[in-house]
């Protein structure tokens, strides 16, 4: 019996970082140097005392699957709980790819039943932030609620991306709006809930009977729950929270690493956050090497100039080449003289010698044009060649002579 | 991944007493190198990428920094059902602490009696390579030896005469003289403390050797019966360091800063493991200057840094200035330190405005735990 | 990069098992006391030396997934690869369940390159016997062989349950029938293939485009490959195999292990099954109990008789009840004074007092209606009740007053 | 299950000398009991029940058998990043062999200065019980107790004479005396060698414990500072069996032939893990006879048994009549053998025709690895 497992939605293809996720599910997308999207809810679970994490994929599972693997690197390994992927499949009667959040949830009510929880928190893999969920189950108790939501305050102005909840004196939710045109509030979902397992298990059978439900946690069965008078209360989250579900926010999200004053501490001991690493050697920076504001991993070797950037292992940046206000992936080459501005490049990607990856806003004419270059894995950009601001490159450049 | 059909058996204490400094809380085998490594790591990652599946390690003292850095053996995939790490402690055993080679082999012979593998490996940590254990294994095999060591050509240095075993061979590679300690000059063919045998051979060895009392299996096995024992050499001619004593330690590192080196002691199909930290990656801040270095995961680095070695975990603040150094894990450098020629052991602080100063042929050392 | 890897087809309903199979794929039913029939196939993997196996799976695998976790009970928790499993998956293009046999290694063409395997091992998830595949690999390699199928010469009678090699004099394959009427030989397959892999590949890609092909090894890839006159040869296998795919013959092959003479030995040192086994104290057997001719394994508390049969963990005999040529799955309760005739109870049956299930063939009128008959997971039969030979039930039977 | 907020010590060397035929090659700790475990699994499956994630193993001599045991700790979920299953030999961390509770732990001291959790259990293994760590943790927290003791109320017998601590309380449970192997008979409240404190205390305990030269915990800090310390008592009531000389040993196997004693030192939902032994079910064949055992996995039984506790992997011939005895892991009995009364070690084998019988209250022991 576990007080309270984990189940993290990772299905979703993440269709808005188009060449990154082409054959990857978005929270395996790497980020911030050696880490991938779904350490950040792991490695939460982990230092908050949840020790069982089911995860819902169907789209691309491979790389993720290979990446969590025993669950170890997470200190997941564990003789009863532990992590588990938990893929859609076929049953005696009938069988059904996950429809909706709610529908993958439901789907595995085996598997939660198994470990007989008295709270299940839902997560998803998209967000960059560090939690303490341990205080939020405390809340959730303190409150007797039947679910509890972790809000933000968000900009009036973003409001009408983001599901919205009124909540009253006592922080009791009494209206929730998904994406409203005129907010009412400006306290945004999160996208982390806790429920009461059996309170949630009766809501799932519920929804599921609705033919005309779309089975989604924040259409669905939220409302279902307001509807019929069931205690659902907001936990304030302060600190840093970030969905990094398109190419601006993920670009930022880790830019916001190198910024000392956004507090998103990976360096930090005491809530660590943890990945699984290839064995590589030390990075080495040469003395033609002229690095700054940067963070550079295990395996990259450095002759050029690195500048505002994140480089993940085995990076080559050779001797001239400029790296600036970028990410660079993992195994990736850039070669002598070559320039990359505002770009992300995708794992194992070779920009040859002089070419040139994006552009920086001041140079542009006409700023419209200007955004972040997105190269994606495996490409070759040729020598010489151009790659403009704002592309999205999943095919081999050619040379420019 | 080849089968190789071999044991091995790590022997994590020899020549401790070379680098007293580094082996104070330590065995050999546990020494900081690289960065990242512990000396043990070149030597079982060696024998894992060859398809070794079991490894036995005898350790005589010194040995809980050993025991942390291994845990289960997961790291190196040793931590199996079948085979994997196994330590073996002396008084894990018995009560009494052995003697030389033989007398610590003894111990354990029922561990290596009870093994499937054709092959022993014995290998010590003083000599960091990129050793190929399966070209080794071939060799062996096809020359028909009893025993195959493998040697470097190698000059003689003063630190090297009382620590060191050297072949002298016939053209078909067969070993004519053993010499212990041999102390003539120039170059030499010194043993790294690699030997391999069959199983068989080596359970008689130790059996026969020691109802006669005899414990040192290079000098009084070995030497004493090259007419009888058909010993050999392989030479080894990759990227090596070998640790003879503080200052060969400290040059072994500095070569790590010519990126050729770097390559050939990690090349990236043959990865080197070590115990996982989950360190961050290293965070260079504005303003920072950073030349000829190699670097490990974890360090913030604000000060101006050059032909340094830095271990994971490492901070140095602004306005410090670090050149020639050999940094260990988890060392502090205070804002506005200056050091030159220095080599902190782990968990080292330097406090604001010192300064440290060595030479190129005499570095500082600041021993563990130590605030300066 | 390894030389092989195995592929094990485990996405089988096994619906011939009727109630055995309702809530959990074919193999993962209990065998043999304290397997489960994939512990045969995986130990066999690492007893031949392979260590990295992918585990295709589709229908009902939460039981299965949770059982084979880590891979750690089979020494398969490898840094580079050790077991994996693979449920189908949806991509960026489009999505699919497994068509067929060769369709599920189809969609994991991606996951064997990660290996860069040599040559691949085809297995199937319900057969036991035990089988140095590195002997078969030799065989392959000595053969030069584009595919090796393992087959045993089985009874003439049988062969129209069989796929049917015909065999030149080097043991080159010149014909193969799937299950012919009228046989030219009786060497059958086993199911179990050595493929080239870059051979092995070509053929899938080209079996993928033909849509009319229904994607099986047996019918389709075997088949082609001989008709582009590849190279194909037979592994004669001698030792004892089962496919256990019916009630009858997953009875029989439990009851081969109480048969001296018959060579499957499970408590041979040098050729271990491995299994995941829960921490159970060892089982105890009081002053009433009577037993002969039975495996008993830990957590069972016999009272009564148990003859010719096996009993699996925590299964519990009272006083004067008789389980007699019988497999008594996990956890099963069988009160005073119960008769168990020639049955097969699944996990946590209750067999109530004097309740009598199954029937002996010599006391039967008409044994055309005698047979093994099957209890279904957690069923209670009632006290006094009868469940007749036969039977197939999963609905709890009540109590006769 | 909850987090306890607890560390573990175990100090498995504790009480070895009072059975001297079984600890001559291992320590009490790894003592096999109840057909397929070692006396520790139930101090550590208790604790990890109990949510206890860090235990500290502080070994001093014979411990390879204990260490081939535990292996990674993964069998008992200790296998783990953060905290998990630690083994301290005694010249892993320094040249001295430590001397009593105190020396052993201030050995460890960094160790537990750097844990994490609130309090510390300390426990040694020569009672074997299913204790509820989590019941005792909140009783010491309940008390405002320094340190609580489990005990257990007990009659007095020879053997437990010269090894044993007992209690005098105050009806509030607060300990009044504490006396070292007293000799009072009757029923006496003794302490099960299981300790509870918070961190802090221990620590401060050990810093000035051993700068007055003070190594006996029980002896010399608490039995003589009953006014300053709050020391409690915490009786168990339930199963237990207390392994004071082979006799005790003996009949705390035997006793587990009444299935009510087997299910309350083994009830299925407190599972009791060990480790894992890839055994195959008991093969019973046509013919044999067996009443009232209690056998584990791996046995081939042909022959008649009555009143035994049979370990792993043995196997008794056709017509051997064996009874009333205790037969470790991978005994061999050959057919035609008859026994009563015998306690046999790990890997012994009885030849053909042999008889060996003791009687009731003095068995016949074979020692490890022997034939007879």
């Amino acid at each position: 019996m576990k007080e309270c497992i984990a189940m993290l939605l990772a299905g979703g293809q993440g269709s808005r970082l188009y060449a990154l996720t082409q054959k990857l599910a978005k929270p395996a997308v790497p980020f911030g140097g050696k880490y991938r999207i779904i350490d950040f809810p792991l490695s939460n679970c982990v230092n908050s005392g949840i020790d069982t994490v089911g995860i819902l994929t169907q789209y691309q599972p491979l790389v993720l699957n290979e990446y969590i693997g025993n669950g170890q690197p997470w200190d997941l390994d564990r003789l009863h709980g532990g992590v588990h992927v938990l893929p859609p499949y076929k049953k005696a009667s009938g069988s059904d790819w996950y429809k909706g959040t709610a529908n993958a949830i439901y789907q595995n009510i085996n598997f939660i039943d198994s470990y007989d929880p008295e709270y299940v928190l839902i997560l998803s893999g998209d967000h960059i932030y560090k939690m303490d969920y341990a205080k939020m189950l405390e809340f959730h108790k303190a409150q007797q609620a039947d679910c509890t939501i972790a809000v933000l305050e968000v900009p009036w102005a973003d409001t009408s991306r983001f599901g919205i909840m009124t909540t009253d004196a006592d922080g009791v939710i009494t209206r929730f709006e998904e994406k409203p045109k005129k907010a009412e509030s400006n306290l945004a979902s999160m996208g982390i809930y806790i429920f009461s397992w059996k309170k949630l298990r009766a809501y799932l059978e519920q929804d599921e009977e609705d033919k005309k439900s779309t089975n989604d946690f924040g259409k669905n069965i939220i409302p279902a729950m307001l509807d019929s008078a069931q205690r659902l209360v907001a936990y304030p989250f302060e600190g840093y929270w970030k969905d990094v579900g398109t190419i601006d926010s993920l670009w930022e999200a880790n830019m916001d690493l190198l910024n000392p004053s956004v507090p998103l501490d990976v360096w930090d001991e005491s809530w660590k956050i943890y990945a699984r690493t290839p064995a590589q050697p030390p990075h080495h920076l040469s003395s033609l090497a002229h690095v700054e504001n940067a963070m550079i991993t295990e395996g990259c070797e450095v002759d050029g100039e690195v500048d505002f950037s994140i480089l993940f292992s085995n990076v080559h940046v050779g001797a001239g080449a400029v790296v600036r206000d970028s990410i660079v992936m993992p195994g990736c080459v850039i070669e002598d003289g070559a320039q990359i501005n505002y770009a992300i490049l995708a794992e194992n990607v070779t920009v040859k010698k002089g070419a040139i990856i994006g552009a920086r806003p001041e140079h542009m004419e006409d700023i419209e044009k200007w955004g972040v270059c997105v190269v994606g894995e495996g490409v070759t950009v040729g020598p010489g060649a151009k790659v403009g601001p704002k592309a999205m490159i999943s095919q081999d450049v050619k040379e420019v002579l | 991944m080849v089968n190789l059909n071999a044991m091995g058996i790590v022997f994590p204490n020899m020549h401790d007493s070379v680098i007293p400094d580094l082996t104070a809380h330590r065995t050999m085998a546990s020494v900081p190198f690289a960065g990242r490594y512990r000396l043990i790591d070149f030597v079982l990652s060696g024998m894992v990428l060859a398809g070794v599946q079991n490894v036995g390690v005898i350790v005589k003292k010194n040995y809980q920094s050993l025991m942390d850095h291994l845990g289960s053996g997961r790291e190196w995939d040793l931590a199996r059902k079948r085979g994997g790490l196994k330590i073996f402690p002396p008084s894990g055993y018995s009560s009494y602490e052995y003697h030389g080679r033989i007398g610590a082999l003894k111990g354990i012979l029922a561990y290596i009696e009870s093994a499937k593998e054709k092959y022993v490996i014995l290998a010590d940590c003083d000599v960091v390579c990129d050793l190929d254990y399966a070209e080794l294994m071939e060799r062996h095999a096809a020359s028909g030896a009893d025993v195959t060591i493998a040697y470097t050509k190698e000059k003689m240095t003063p630190a090297l005469m009382n620590n060191n075993v050297s072949l002298a061979m016939a053209p078909s590679g067969r070993v004519r003289e053993l010499m212990i300690n041999d102390e003539q000059t120039g170059r030499r063919n010194l043993s790294m403390g690699v030997l391999v045998m069959s199983r068989e051979f080596l359970t008689e060895t130790i059996r026969s050797a020691y109802s006669r009392g005899l414990v040192k299996f290079e000098q009084e096995i070995l030497a004493k019966n090259l007419d009888t024992i058909k010993v050999y050499g392989y030479e080894y001619t990759g990227y090596r360091s070998r640790i003879a004593d503080m200052a060969s330690y400290f040059d072994a590192n500095m070569q790590l800063l010519y990126r050729e080196n770097l390559n050939r002691l990690l090349p990236e199909d043959r990865p080197v493991y070590t115990k996982v930290r989950d360190e961050a990656p290293v965070r260079y801040t504005v303003g920072c200057k950073v030349k000829n270095c190699t670097v490990a995961d974890g360090c913030i680095i604000e000060g101006e840094v050059e032909n340094c070695v830095i271990f994971r975990g490492v901070t140095i603040g602004k306005g410090a200035v670090v050149k020639n150094c050999v940094l260990m894990q988890n060392t502090a450098v205070a804002p506005g330190v200056r050091m030159d020629y220095v080599i902190t052991d782990k968990d080292v602080t330097i406090t604001e405005g010192q300064y440290l100063g060595g030479t190129r042929s005499f570095q500082v050392f600041v021993k563990k735990g130590s605030t300066v």
